[in-house]
């Protein structure tokens, strides 16, 4: 038992604070912290400057053009980056389809769409979910025909974040009615320029449009995007979904947040007082720190297994729980903390470009739309209820 | 103990409910003028002042009818905020703008929360300094509900006393053009404004109730606006709960309705109790608001606090048993959701009237 | 909308108060307040004393010697005994057996058995749940084989409270095993004289043995002890269930507690201070008075409707589930509140009889207990579970 | 980083669970006889004092397995109270006491807690008075752990200061027989008694440590103590969980196995996350009591807190999700889960310490 980094790590850790004290925008990471909506390009421009220095794809083998790090490396270069309100990496390119193509693609179609991911050239984005089949993935109904050299695909996808920058996108189509519904499915690469795809935003209840949904009518898909065989797309699938997911429980998120929401409150008069020597808010606040500082632990513990070659199973079901729970819980947070000015809404006051001076203080403008987009960390992804039932699955062995 | 609805009150419900069932299409000038029409606002009145309600019943029953539908009205504040106070302070001049609330021609708001008033109702730092024939404002309003639409403006400043005195607070009927603005729209789709007041020079008249002496009378009108506030959230609660009752009999995942998940049931049987709860705590408070004050605000700080703890837990756990439709801005549970949120920023959150309470109780003995 | 008594219900509410004080023993009270285990003695007092004063059987009709109480007047009565600290009226001749007797029994069986109740002479005790059938009554095992005149039972029942008193239990037994399961149970009333019938204590993790498991070996019981009719038990256990729950929120309970636990504040310091002064345990404290003033509330609501007739329905199984949850937070909160002084186990200090100083302040002894006998209260009597189930079917109508 | 235990400790483990698997039969004396002929009290200590450990992770090693056994052990009160006491404090006469704490003939406990103390450590009421060749000492020690069984007592009494000082705390080792005793049995079935000290007059020799300045090494023995009773915790979740699994595999409820129905599995999966926090915060306080005081503290307040928050959890779920037997004594869940409510009541409960986690907060800024 030991709690403390290697000196190498050490090391790295000071790599990576040199790293974002030299090429973030500290324009950028207010954006961040505040809540306010990126753009395509501050994402490209944030990719990029990684890209240049080797860490971009932290969790690719360096034959890939990854960085090859350790889980651990992942989660320090994780933590730094979103204390310091970095934005994030966009991650279905990099997190979701690059190691399935790595896992299961053909040498032509690494050689092919790798480089691009990390270049940018390309932006994915994720077809899974469909208006029938949100949790229940098998239920997938867009259905991909073989017609000579081509599938041809008809259906609909829905839930597609940041589906509006993508050109390309990774989709489940059902390529086989006869057979149980796992085993029909396959994993197909769509290039959204092709006739009869359509994209539409999804307002959100808190105002942004990150989401999409995917039309597809008769889409003309060449059988060279299959990705591994035909009909075995589920194994496919859940590889995603089980694998790189060292960043699931969101530690770091929550650490700046919590930082956050102790800014906010410090700077908040209540009673005439600071908030955050309010008795009660102080109590919230150590609740989910204490909370927080135990699922630090718990997610260097997954890591460290991981890092031992040993499959995560059920903790990281557990770490998603737990971790939406502590991040919604802070957006809670941070709403009581900003009072009266959580009522405004000025969603366009969070765009680019907006010159308005914002209403009440500037870290009170997304409170509420932060609260109620963080709302969807228990939903996607895999719900709380599905790794609730997975949780219980594995151990109770019923 | 009698827990039915006076027949009239009856009748009100029902006529509202009807009325409002198609409300959603309809602009907010011409919801407000049909409101009036139907005899909503005057049923936040007595009838000395033009109406015929007033009790904490009748705002229930509107309250509770306006959140059900999920439509944004100025009735709060110009109704009960506004209207109240007037009704209770105004000379004859004043009330008699009380028929122009009633029939709907003017709308009103309550601008008295600041920058660093949070949801303390005795925070007052903007001043009115007297001159010879009237007084001079200066100040920052934040967040004034209605502010952005009204043609009247009733102002808190202090004209004596500390920043956080109950002593030395007035109120100023001024008209809404003569101050500077900047309005907006809130989370849940009302007008607000922040109201600016460089140096706003008003009459005399202007002066509502007696100076210096309008605190208790403020502390009573934003008792019957908690206790609206509280009904309006009972409202939104059984709008999101039936929607979710119904997608949990409709939608289905892994081949049958979620409803059948028994883990889903059983959070279901959760939110069901809860909603009972606040229902019960806002009867508690309109129960109670033509009581002694310490009782009164007893109540008041007890059901904010349960409404708050409750429309969270309802917010959340109705979006989460939708799923991601219940996230979309186009889908109805988002206006029910959104609203109860925001209820719980408008004068004092759960965990402001909890500490609240604890103060009343350890008052009382 | 009226939330005021009548004049006439203010009136009883006085001489109740009036009965209280000329009647309850405050040596009584004393021990109920500090949860001291009262002895058959102690119940049999006070129900006689309420017996001579027509109160004891508040929800009996008065031709039946009841008081006849509405809803409301019980309720006051509940309320007032109970902030007194009465010992509570044993339920399961009065509130139990004798409402299904007046609904279902014969007019010998009536005439027989409710004065018995009544005098005291009879102390009824439960026999529903059985080793393998506890919240799933329709489980039930124990059989009654008809032999002539008699009906030979044998089998077990549990959780049978304060049946080491009782000289009399009614049963649910299987009468027809070829029928489905709740179609084959009668309801059948046992002498516990008759050969056969052994009664061995259950030890509760309290200390306490408030329970009994009942053997019944080969027990002949008149086939005149047969309630109803046979086969037909489950409509009657039913009626049992649903029935005669006013106080099933334990409202009164809640109160009394409350304003116990307050006063066991006041006197315990922390840092320097009286403990209610704390601003998270006054938190805690004033969350639970808030739920309770509802659920008070949400209480007298559904005695309205049952005073119009209205049946309970889904809200008697929400009170269930929230009184006592209330009930429960009560016991935690009384714990927390003596500290240290909660670790002490002295279980014969709270038996009739002890004469030793207590260890620490007398509200302390029976913290503890009480925090882990009052576990039974979501667990007994249709489990919380059960309750959240029956209000889901009720309302999602699946 | 590294979460996997060392191989002497792994040892350890391996011993101590085949040998706790059927303690429960065993006589405490016997058992604790058998505990130090294992050599599990000399893992407390560090080399220097005749042991082979010490270290936080050798303590939660020890603990954690004693927890899962549900066992009452003197070796908290014995082995890290006294026993760090002596050895941090010790002169050579009183270290060499050290040897009989190892090899199991001596018992200690450490008499602190007084009425009004509740938890803080530094309010002393006990006075000791300097005569010409000792001291006098007066006061009532309260639920002091193993008090009635133990051999020696270490009392701590002030020696100047006010009553809830940090200065002025000296600590006394005492022959227990020469003191007032009354002795009890504890909910979680260990020994406790009340220590009235009347004018007991001790030699000079008696005083441990230098005069008045005990209250930081108190404070980091406490540590200690709550680290181990974080382990001790943890393991008793983990028996009680695994009872409950268990449970839910084979008891039938209308016609199938409980662990079938989704809401008690959903209950069951909250549950299983928040043992995993139990025992991430137990070896965070763990792999920090070598840190300086204001980190160190901060783990300690955080685990005690979480822990008690959890074990109530776990508590109130695992006999919840029983039904009935759940709540008998003679079932084996009864131990554990009363373990867990009685560690809350030791050495700070969960309110206690979260109080105590913000006050550090903002003393580290």
């Amino acid at each position: 038992m030991d709690l403390s980094y290697t000196a190498q790590e050490q090391e790295f850790r000071a790599e990576v604070r040199g790293f974002l004290a030299a090429n973030l925008d500290p324009k950028l990471a207010d954006k961040v912290r505040l809540g306010k909506h990126l753009t395509k390009a501050d994402f490209e421009g944030w990719h990029a400057s990684l890209n240049s220095r080797g860490w971009l794809a932290g969790n690719w083998p360096k034959q890939h053009g990854g960085a090859g790090w350790t889980p651990v490396e992942r989660h320090i270069f994780e933590e730094e980056t979103t204390l310091a309100y970095a934005p994030r990496i966009v991650p279905f390119g990099l997190a979701m389809l690059g190691p399935v193509l790595q896992a299961f693609g053909s040498p032509e179609q690494c050689a092919h769409y790798l480089p691009r991911i990390l270049s940018g050239q390309d932006w994915w984005c994720q077809g899974y979910s469909e208006p029938g089949a949100g949790s229940d993935l098998a239920a997938v109904k867009t259905a991909a025909v073989r017609n000579g050299d081509h599938y041809v695909v008809n259906g609909q996808k829905t839930w597609t974040t940041l589906g509006q920058h993508a050109n390309w996108i990774f989709c489940l189509v059902r390529t086989n009615t006869e057979v149980k519904a796992q085993e029909g499915i396959s994993f197909l690469l769509i290039d959204m320029e092709t006739p009869g795809v359509t994209v539409r935003p999804i307002v959100l209840l808190d105002g942004g449009a990150e989401v999409n949904e995917v039309f597809l009518d008769n889409v003309r898909v060449p059988v060279g995007n299959l990705v591994g065989d035909q009909d075995k797309g589920w194994t496919y699938a859940k590889y995603l979904l089980t694998h790189e997911r060292t960043n699931i429980a969101g530690v770091g998120f929550s650490n700046a947040a919590l930082a956050n929401v102790k800014r906010i409150a410090s700077a908040e008069v209540a009673g005439g007082r600071p908030l955050i020597e309010n008795p009660h808010f102080a109590a919230r606040l150590a609740q989910v720190e204490i909370d927080l500082m135990a699922m630090a632990t718990t997610n260097s513990r997954t890591l460290a297994k991981a890092a031992a070659g040993q499959a995560p199973g059920a903790q990281s079901s557990m770490l998603k729980v737990k971790g939406t729970l502590i991040r919604q819980e802070i957006t809670d947070l941070t709403r009581r903390a900003v009072g009266p000015y959580a009522t405004p809404f000025l969603p366009e006051s969070l765009d680019e470009g907006y010159n308005g001076e914002p209403v009440g203080p500037d870290y009170a403008t997304a409170a509420s739309e932060q609260y109620f987009n963080n709302r969807k960390l228990s939903i996607f992804g895999g719900s709380n209820e599905v790794q609730r039932t997975i949780i219980s699955k594995t151990i109770l062995e019923l | 103990m009698d827990f039915n609805l006076t027949e009239e009150r009856q009748m009100l419900q029902d006529t509202l409910r009807r009325f409002l069932a198609d409300a959603a299409n309809k602009d907010s000038n011409t919801l407000w003028t049909e409101l009036a029409e139907l005899g909503v606002i005057g049923a936040l009145f007595t009838e000395d002042y033009g109406g015929f309600g007033g009790a904490g019943f009748d705002l229930s029953v509107v309250f509770e009818e306006i959140g059900r539908a999920g439509v944004a009205t100025p009735l709060l504040e110009t109704g009960i905020l506004a209207g109240g106070l007037i009704a209770a302070l105004g000379n004859d001049d004043q009330t008699a703008l009380l028929e122009s609330i009633v029939d709907g021609t003017q709308q009103l708001a309550f601008a008295h929360g600041e920058p660093l008033t949070r949801y303390d109702l005795n925070h007052v730092a903007t001043t009115a300094t007297q001159t010879g024939d009237g007084y001079i404002l200066n100040g920052h309003k934040c967040v004034v509900m209605n502010g952005g639409r009204a043609d009247t403006l009733i102002i808190s400043a202090r004209t004596a006393g500390d920043v956080a005195s109950n002593d030395g607070i007035s109120l100023f009927l001024v008209d809404a053009s003569s101050v500077e603005r900047r309005s907006y729209q809130t989370m849940s789709g009302a007008d607000a404004a922040e109201v600016y007041l460089n140096n706003v020079t008003v009459a005399k008249t202007a002066l509502l109730g007696a100076e210096g002496a309008s605190f208790y009378e403020i502390e009573t009108q934003v008792a019957r606006a908690t206790a609206a506030l509280c009904a309006e959230a009972v409202g939104a609660m059984e709008s999101a709960k039936d929607l979710t009752i119904e997608y949990m009999q409709t939608r289905q995942q892994f081949g049958r309705p979620i409803g059948k998940f028994q883990a889903l049931q059983h959070r279901m049987a959760d939110l069901l109790i809860e909603v009972e709860q606040a229902r019960s705590a806002t009867i508690n408070v309109c129960g109670h608001l033509d009581a002694d004050r310490p009782l009164r605000e007893r109540h008041v700080s007890a059901a904010k606090n349960l409404i708050g703890r409750v429309g969270r837990q309802v917010a959340e756990e109705t979006i989460q048993l939708h799923g991601g439709i219940g996230m979309t801005q186009e889908y109805n549970l988002a206006g029910f959701t959104k609203r109860m949120m925001m209820i719980d920023h408008q004068w004092g959150d759960t965990d402001y009237h909890l500490e609240r309470f604890i103060a009343l109780s350890r008052a009382v003995g």
